[in-house]
């Protein structure tokens, strides 16, 4: 069971994959299918497995990954 | 005679640049009066982009144009952005492969190509903007697949030659998307 | 239930960022925007966007901006600090902007030991106007106007600034730091905090230098051009702090 | 209340401080010296800031910066460091922050001299900056005038939010003459600065919580945004053109000549009117004291009986084409100048008027 | 020879290798990075100096040292950055150094954006910099003219050893458009250059043992001095005016209105000119192509036919001085302007043209 | 009979000085001049004067020479070296125009390693201005700007231009030397003569800081401002080698 | 009327800038009209310096003069620039000790003060300029010595009241020298 | 007897007495005579003892001595 959850703003996403490689679990991967800009977006692909570390949300560079865990830990690392 | 203003728009990385230089390109070679000119700035990056072609057997006075002949519309935002600018009796191409919506006016003919579909059969999304770029030629009636060819070859130089096969075959299925 | 462990700042407008995919000026702007929030400075704080990608980041900081003139954020960050120094004042310049054309008001300000906090941000490149080399141009780095990479045999090796700014003696603090990985991020917004609290306790010019990513003129994928600030940039702009007042005293 | 006798830099910082600047920011260049002197010496007295910048590009990005934090702000300079200036002008003007910059005019071009010239009209009145803007230009005649200009100033560019610029020599700047230095200069209702950047939180009320940032800016990538902001000055412009043509007519009744001078080259005229006078030879002026904008209502006043326009500068000629728009082909425009910091005799004037005169009579 | 599609900034480096050029220094700014670019990549093949300076500042004061070392030399920029290089290009005007500098202008003031304007025609017209100077200013209307006045404005610059400024815009500067780059354009008989700064060895002869140095200087400190230097200026600036006024007169003859209008703006008017001809309206057109000197000559050559002159600027109105110097009076002038980077579509000029003539005639 | 063991150089024209009396302007330029002649280089040399009080040195030195606009000299230098390499180039530069408005431009000389020769004369003052303070006047130091003596607090402390300099990868050599006595004067000459011996040699840019007087506007007598330069201008700046690139090899 | 021009000249560290200076302070104090304007820039340094007074009732328009009232000469070179520039029927003072040649005009009244001389005689070459002040003072016969003592005594402060005696002495000496 | 001897190029002497100060053998002093300038020069008071060290001639700023040497020596210093 999932000791994190992660949101991405799906039309804020650029599809740049930082959060994808910065993510020790695996958890996500780039999308197929293109957002309003024209990006394939980021998606939790292994949602299961998110420990809420926020490592993606600290590289994300559009600001577009909110993370919450099941108990609290220091805010925006 | 030949007087088609064109305007060429799209996402950023779609090359919808490159499609406007070829036909000037093309037509600078068959010594027609020609200018192409785009949008620039830094709305390019990641936005969307987009350029205006002449192409004239008269000499060209004013660059800009308030309507054009033909849209080459390669995405959702540059439908809304141009789809007023076209003449009455003008044409509009559209990418059915990321626009949604229907082409609200009745007075321009529409021509719709699933480009990324297209390309992806090809293998390469890349060549999305060259399958447009032939439906356009069909339309255009101007340059030929090989005009354009013997344009790319000259713009890809030695590094890029062995891409020429791919596009020439993405030139042709488009130029077929039309009928 | 789950709680939010992470959540935009309210340092941050709701704007989208203009940056290409992955460039990690979005990152440097979320640290100065949580900064402020966190320092609880976001009512007092005048933000100064300097020329260059971050041009209007006036738009994305949620507190009173102005924008200056290429390379002049440091006389106008002066003249706003100057004359209101309740105020919390920081420039946020590229590398063409303070390394380039505004050496001579970076180093000045540093030298009038002007209470204020510098984000520098260092690319290695001018982004804005599409990939022309910067002072910061590696040796070797290809740029549209060293398009066989740079020749130091003709223009030099690249200039490290916070070195430089490091012998004025009016600098109270120098750090250089990077943000290419979660680890490198949290030690830079310290440094930033370090930055922003000297300026809160009146003692001086800070300055952060974040080596930073420039994905579309290094023409790289963004997870490249993080893999190139730590193979290339990192070896010849050490990380660490460069002068610390608090620690010559 | 007695003079008191001041050198014209010296006069002009003292205005400045009454007409309330909270800040200057200058560097160091000839003729205007006396002028950070004085305020480096005195402003710090009043809890008011000094800041001698690194150069001229930096001083005037310090007064961008202080001007739109709100502050009342002064810089000077003489001409090649006017000329450096004008990126930070430009930039002024385009995010409307108030400011006052004196230049007191040299002999040009390029590092020219340090002698007394008018040859910076262009400069100041055209800007050398880029885009369309304009800046108010004042034109003291003497150490008074420059005074009671200077301290005004102040008023006139909060009014519009836009630099207002001081066009001095070194003549007035290096001269002493007596000076009224409690005269009081008119005064504007200037709004509220509920626009300058000194933190959310002044502007945060009881009644308003949510504020939005001020931003100081003359950027827009977008052209019918940036034109709309053009338009925006414009009309401040016009609001000028229309209220803030200033001049003097001085014996334009009857004359038959009208000479067009301003500041020093003005003074010189009038001592070249008394003994054309006396030689019987009517001569009028008109002395605009606002080079921008241009007093083109005083050309509406010229009488029937004046034949010809003398535009009189030190310079090579250059107000000389405003003296055209503003004539309009009615009258036959003649020039006589000096230039390179040499100051012109009356003797010169009184010959350069006749001269004039012989031509349009021959 | 074929043409070659070109983008008018890369036509503008390859013009300035075709006419000589020995030496580039520049500071990247939008919309004119393509030449730099370009010439990064060409010059050093050529055995030439490419240089990108720390700032605008320095790269017009190494353009200085390099021209009064007597070499070709260009830089490049737009706007803002040509503000920067004001007091660098007086240097060089009071000095008499050649140099060539191209302004790609932009929508301005300030920071303004990138998008194409005119707005800084007093800017290069009347010089930002300090004291009576002028350069000669080049003002092309398509790729092929930028092409052709930039690769002869090298020997305008060294024949009257005179900065000559090329005011392109961005839309000149980002379109394409095929280009005879072969073209031939007119030469100058050209001294020799044997006030450089080489060396004295340069100029040692065996008859002439005893040189004496060269100095590149713009300052006396003696007024008389100064004032002789600028005499020789004036006399050059003189002979521009006699012999450089260029311009191009389109359908005046029997016109009703003639539009007076340069570079982008031209051209647009050209296809506002077809559509109005199409409708019985006879339009013709003053096209400046020197800005400094005013083509003023043009105005002497306006038919009886024409009621008035429309002064068509994508800026709100700085070359109008001129038109309405140059009318002096003869003709109502009106004017119609786009500004901040918005480029007008014919069909506007069109409407301008009858509003123009409506109140003409109503 | 004896022999002329100390004559005036061919270096110098026979105009006379302007500099006030005492001011050892006049010792540096006799000193360049001399360098001039014995490197046989009076025939290739082009000098830039700057602005200040040697702004009309192009009358002293008998070599071709421009006048470069306030700060510039090192960009005006750039310019003629680049074009004719084969000319021996040297900058003569007070504080106010190296250190104050010229810092931009003498930090990318350096930085481009440009193949020039810099003479950096610092009087600690605004000379011909007036004596306004500058970014080189020593803390309490009197100048018509900080008339109750320059206050750190308020202005920072000195910037030692040397000592920045030396952190620039491009700068070959960097020496700040004094000539307020004929050992001290001795010892300039010589460093006058390696900094023109690297240009001649091709290896790069090369800078020799002068410790200068104003007796003018230090309201000093000529000899008592040799003292002060002892007494409180060396011990701020040290006098010696900041870098050389020979050593470093 | 009173309405007098004047000429001050000598070299850089003889005080000529004083002596105009005192003259215009003189004359507010009277509320006359009164305006000084100096040669300034480096040639000051070392070279010559110079200042023109106006002091008249009327207003003062034009601030320089080809043809000065009274020219006070106190060096060599200053007599060969200035001399032409007296008005005829004018007045030149000259510093005998140290101009050698005579005024070659008939037109003018030329007074000759030794005033280096007399300086020295009261111990303080510093105030040469004040003898010759003195001298003028006789000549232009508008101030008195009191009058230029207040405005010394206001220009000194309190730092250099003690030379205030020395000064009076040497005003009174030159007023003297001249009859 | 005097090894060396000074030439004060008496009419560029601006009196500024470094040359006085630096002589290690007294051998100069200003003069109480104004030159055309207006200053006092330097003047040999004491010429016998001038070893033709160069000393004053090395301090001098506006290169107004010569010194002669009965045996050559190193050219200006
Ligand atoms: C005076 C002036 N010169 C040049 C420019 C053009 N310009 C805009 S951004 C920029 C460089 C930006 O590079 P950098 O500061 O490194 O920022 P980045 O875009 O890399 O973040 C330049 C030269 C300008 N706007 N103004
Ligand atoms: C652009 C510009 N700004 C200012 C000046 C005025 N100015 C002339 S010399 C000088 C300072 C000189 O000081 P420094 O370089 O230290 O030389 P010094 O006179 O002390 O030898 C200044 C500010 C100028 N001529 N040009
Ligand atoms: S919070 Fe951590 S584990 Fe969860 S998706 Fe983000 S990086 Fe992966
Ligand atoms: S890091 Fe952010 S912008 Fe990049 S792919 Fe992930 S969610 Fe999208
Ligand atoms: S150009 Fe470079 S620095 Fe600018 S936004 Fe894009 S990636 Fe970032
Ligand atoms: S003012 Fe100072 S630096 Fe200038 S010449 Fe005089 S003493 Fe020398
Ligand atoms: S040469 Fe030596 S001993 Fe002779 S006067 Fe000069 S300093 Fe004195
Ligand atoms: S050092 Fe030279 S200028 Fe000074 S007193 Fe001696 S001789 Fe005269
Ligand atoms: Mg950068
Ligand atoms: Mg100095």
């Amino acid at each position: 069971m999932a000791r994190g959850r992660v949101v991405v703003s799906v039309d804020r996403c650029k599809g740049c994959s930082l959060c994808v490689e910065a993510c020790p679990q695996n958890v996500l991967a780039m999308d197929t299918k293109v957002n309003v800009k024209g990006y394939t977006p980021a998606v939790a692909i292994n949602p299961d497995k998110c420990t809420g570390c926020t490592f993606c949300a600290l590289v994300c560079p559009d600001v577009c990954i909110e993370v919450y865990r099941e108990k609290g830990g220091t805010k925006n690392g | 005679m030949i007087n088609e203003k064109i305007i060429v728009a799209g996402f950023g990385g779609q090359g919808v640049m490159l499609m406007g230089q070829l036909l000037a390109y093309a037509a600078t070679n068959q010594d027609l009066n020609t200018l192409w000119f785009p949008s620039y700035g830094p709305e390019t990056r990641g936005g969307t982009a987009n350029c205006q072609v002449i192409i004239s057997e008269e000499d060209i006075y004013s660059p800009v144009f308030s309507k054009c002949d033909t849209a080459i519309i390669m995405n959702g935002p540059s439908l809304d952005k141009f789809e007023s600018r076209v003449a009455p009796g003008g044409k509009i191409l559209i990418n059915s492969s990321l626009v949604s919506r229907e082409v609200t006016r009745t007075d321009i003919e529409v021509i719709k190509v699933p480009v990324n579909e297209i390309a992806l059969e090809l293998g390469n999304l890349k060549v999305a903007n060259m399958v447009m770029l032939g439906a356009y030629l069909e339309v255009l009636k101007i340059f030929s697949i090989d005009d354009i060819i013997k344009v790319l070859k000259k713009t890809f130089g030695e590094g890029k030659s062995h891409l020429i096969d791919v596009n020439r075959e993405a030139l042709k299925i488009g130029s077929k998307s039309t009928k | 239930m789950d709680n939010l462990v992470f959540e935009r700042t309210k340092g941050l407008t709701k704007k989208e960022f203009s940056y290409c995919p992955g460039c990690t000026h979005g990152i440097i702007h979320r640290l100065v925007a949580e900064v402020l929030e966190e320092l609880n400075v976001l009512d007092t704080a005048v933000g100064v966007a300097s020329v260059g990608c971050s041009v209007i980041n006036y738009e994305y900081f949620d507190c009173d901006m102005q924008q200056a003139a290429h390379g002049r954020a440091p006389a106008v960050a002066t003249g706003i600090k100057r004359v209101n120094p309740e105020n919390t004042v920081f420039t946020y310049q590229g590398d063409g902007d303070l390394a380039a054309i505004g050496t001579a008001e970076i180093i000045h300000a540093a030298h009038r030991n002007e209470n204020i906090s510098v984000m520098f941000v260092n690319n290695a490149i001018f982004g804005m106007t599409g990939g022309q080399m910067a002072p910061t141009t590696l040796p070797g780095q290809k740029t549209t106007t060293s398009q066989n990479g740079r020749d130091p045999y003709v223009v030099g090796m690249p200039i490290r600034m916070s070195e430089v700014l490091g012998q004025i003696p009016g600098a109270y603090y120098v750090e250089r730091v990077s943000v290419h990985n979660p680890k490198h991020i949290i030690k830079a917004k310290k440094a930033i905090k370090k930055a922003f609290q000297n300026q809160i306790d009146g003692k001086g010019f800070s300055l952060v230098e974040f080596i930073s990513t420039c994905p579309i003129n290094w023409r790289m994928t963004p997870n490249d051009s993080l893999k190139w600030v730590e193979d290339s940039m990192i070896p010849y702009y050490p990380l660490g702090v460069v002068k610390d007042g608090d620690k010559n005293d | 209340m007695a003079k008191v006798l001041m050198k014209g830099n010296e006069a002009m910082a003292l205005a400045a401080i009454k007409g309330g600047v909270d800040a200057f920011f200058g560097y160091p260049i000839t003729p205007q010296n006396e002028i950070p002197e004085y305020l480096s010496r005195e402003l710090p007295k009043l809890g008011k800031v000094f800041v001698q910048a690194e150069s001229e590009v930096a001083a005037i990005n310090m007064v961008y910066g202080a001007g739109g934090a709100g502050a009342r702000v002064l810089t000077s300079s003489s001409s090649p460091g006017i000329a450096l200036k004008q990126e930070g002008i430009t930039y002024m003007a385009g995010s409307q922050i108030p400011g006052v910059i004196i230049n007191v005019m040299r002999g040009g071009p390029g590092l020219g001299g340090i002698q007394p010239s008018q040859a910076d009209y262009y400069q100041v009145t055209r800007g050398g900056g880029n885009g369309d803007y304009n800046c108010i230009v004042l034109a003291p005649e003497n150490v008074q005038e420059a005074f009671d200009l200077v301290k005004e100033s102040f008023d006139l560019a909060d009014y519009y939010r836009n630099p207002v610029m001081i066009a001095a020599d070194g003549l007035i700047g290096q001269m002493m003459a007596p000076v009224d230095i409690d005269k009081e200069t008119p005064k504007l209702d200037l709004p509220e600065k509920d626009w300058a950047t000194t933190g959310m939180k002044n502007r945060r009320t009881k009644e308003n919580k949510d504020v939005d940032p001020n931003i100081i800016v003359s950027l827009s990538l977008v052209d019918t945004v940036l034109e709309e902001m053009n338009l925006v000055l414009q009309k401040k412009y016009t609001h000028m053109r229309e209220n803030q043509q200033r001049y003097e007519l001085i014996n334009i009744e009857d004359a038959e000549i009208v000479i067009v001078a301003y500041g020093t080259s003005s003074r010189i005229c009038r001592s070249a009117m008394e003994i054309l006078k006396e030689e019987g030879i009517k001569v009028g002026m008109i002395r605009p004291i606002t080079l921008w904008p241009f007093p083109e209502k005083a050309f509406a006043e010229i009488p029937e009986s004046v034949k010809g326009l003398l535009t009189v500068e030190m310079s090579m000629g250059q107000m000389i084409d405003d003296v055209k728009i503003s004539n309009n082909g009615k009258l036959p425009v003649g020039f006589y100048g000096r230039c390179g910091g040499v100051i012109p005799e009356p003797e010169e004037i009184v010959n350069a008027v006749k001269d004039f005169l012989g031509g349009l009579n021959g």
